[in-house]
């Protein structure tokens, strides 16, 4: 089962997985619009009409869509990007499972609420003022307020929301617009290289972007992959000008 | 026996008089015998006897709430007794009913208005209707023609009450801006670039 | 002799006690023992005093109209007798209709209020810009300044009108938050047992 070619049909995109990953990090369609859980149904769908546990395609798929998570929590919430990052693997779990608590108590208050809303709908009460008479139903007098109030209002709304690094942003994410240069360099230099050495020391999420310059570059015929078994390590050759020729002779044939 | 038996409570207008008491206090308006009858699902002369009944109880002097019958039907009202610490109550100058919101509402209108709601919700970066609503009732900004650019949307202005409450002879003596730079139209412009990129 | 004449009426709770009701029929909000202290110009205790009077009075069975203590003060409501008759001639467009999204946000932020829509988002995980913009339409919740650290966000709180609707005597009638949930060290142990199934 190859991963990358997973039909989807979602209500943001309908296509192949490796296609939306494209468009996604080419900034061509809105990754907080695509709705991850569906396509992890999707392929628990199709592994499941497989009949048997195909693990490589289950890592690969958990290495992707779990960037893809993690670039779709960052649009959702950059400024997060600065406090997170900061922080070490053990306090970054506490700080999930604090989250996970706070919703989950949340989720119980808010079933309270509508519990006790329920229990309340026989309390009638008014909303409004009664019905009008007497001097007191005038509009309440309003104290005598200073003009230097209403210029203190619009100087707070000039002040400039502190700007967020989206320099340290690009610094973890690369676009892979960056590893196709990068790896297309390096092919001009050299016939073949070594995927897990060019990627040694990348974070996970650098590692899975480069991953996914390194299938562009072979979905557009530039290179050639091989990998031994699984696990190991994948070797990227450039397409000689000939092979590429002779494909092109083959499919207008 | 042909009828039917039932149960019948001691005084069932009793019943009928609570539930007209309830109806009365929860109505923002007067309520008519036939109002009152469609609601309680009983006939029209039982509600009026009902009404005799708690017009005795709430009469001036010995409640209160005192039950009157106005243009349009029924209400509850305070019993004159009452009417001077009702007047304090609602004359108590409310200082803290200028909020942030309603401070910044008002700065924007008086500053770059007349201008419509969505003016105003693209500078503050928030949804300005409950706030105008707000401003509208307490008679600090008025509706001043519609925007004929903008869909028709109606644009508002500052009031006369406005300038008195913030002492002002006119709209010109508002403290400049200097600050923020240049004439109205840029530093409208400046704020509303600001509010795009404030955290939604 | 010293002291001035003074005509003290029979008993002087009594006339406490009708303007409090007075007081209480014409007000638009619950009505704290402050608040009608200084209307009805009267010490708190006997605002008190006048308050249990009236509660012997106004209670469920006793009358259609029932004191209840709510919202951090006193108001009167319908009895639940008249429930169904009021259904019948007054809307709830208050609580009609809350989704289970407004619920939560409703939760988040009164518990955590004042807080922004990006603190409701973290929490929920979704964007809160409609659902909170929702619960300001009903007045359920309103706009509580600007948090100067989050980039001049705006934060809400809840409203009394909240407490009212779903029958608070304060925020701190809502569950303790220790009582709600799991605890974050249960949550992560959890999910370190879940970690350490995976092969080495």
């Amino acid at each position: 089962m190859i991963v990358r070619e997973l039909e989807l049909d979602l209500d943001a995109f309908e296509g192949p997985f490796d296609l939306l990953l494209t468009l996604v990090l080419r900034d061509e369609l809105e990754l907080a619009e695509v709705d991850v859980a569906e396509i992890v149904l999707a392929f628990c769908d199709r592994l499941e009409e497989r009949g048997r546990l195909d693990l490589d395609a289950c890592g690969e798929f958990l290495v992707l869509v779990a960037a893809l998570l993690e670039l779709k929590a960052r649009g959702l919430f950059p400024e997060e990007e600065l406090e997170l990052s900061e922080l070490e693997p053990e306090e970054a779990a506490e700080e999930l499972a604090r989250r996970l608590a706070d919703y989950r108590r949340m989720k119980e208050a808010a079933a309270w609420l509508s519990e006790r809303l329920a229990g309340e709908s026989e309390r009638f009460f008014r909303l409004g003022p009664a019905p009008s008479y007497g001097s007191w139903n005038q509009p309440p007098k309003i104290a005598p307020q200073s003009p230097e109030r209403l210029g203190a209002a619009l100087r707070l709304l000039a002040t400039e929301p502190p700007s967020l690094s989206l320099g340290h942003m690009a610094l973890r994410f690369p676009p892979v617009s960056q590893f196709l240069e990068r790896f297309r360099a390096l092919l001009r230099r050299r016939r073949r290289f070594d995927f897990e050495s060019e990627v040694e020391g990348l974070s996970r999420v650098e590692a899975a972007v480069a991953f996914l310059a390194m299938l562009e570059l072979r979905k557009a015929g530039e290179v050639s992959l091989e990998q031994a078994a699984s696990f190991a390590s994948i070797r990227v050759t450039r397409a000689s000008v000939e092979g590429r020729e002779q494909e092109w002779i083959a499919r207008s044939a | 026996m042909d009828r039917p038996l039932r149960l019948i409570s001691a005084n069932p207008v009793d019943r009928v008089a609570r539930v007209v008491e309830g109806l009365l206090v929860v109505a923002s308006q007067p309520l008519s015998v036939e109002d009152l009858a469609v609601a309680a699902n009983d006939d029209p002369e039982r509600i009026e006897t009902a009404l005799r009944l708690l017009g005795e109880r709430y009469g001036e002097g010995r409640s209160g709430i005192v039950l009157e019958q106005v243009a349009g039907g029924w209400a509850f009202r305070a019993s004159r007794e009452a009417a001077e610490a009702c007047a304090r109550l609602f004359e108590r100058p409310v200082e803290r009913g200028l909020s942030a919101a309603a401070m910044e509402t008002l700065a924007i209108v008086a500053y770059f208005g007349p201008c419509t709601r969505p003016d105003v919700a693209r500078i503050r970066g928030v949804a300005a209707d409950s706030v105008v609503a707000g401003l509208v009732e307490r008679g600090l900004i008025a509706e001043a023609g519609r925007d004929a650019e903008a869909a028709g949307a109606i644009r508002y202005r500052t009031t006369p009450l406005f300038e008195r409450v913030f002492g002002l002879e006119s709209l010109a003596a508002l403290p400049r801006l200097d600050d923020l730079g240049g004439e109205p139209d840029e530093i409208r412009a400046r704020l509303e670039a600001v509010a795009e990129k404030r955290p939604a």
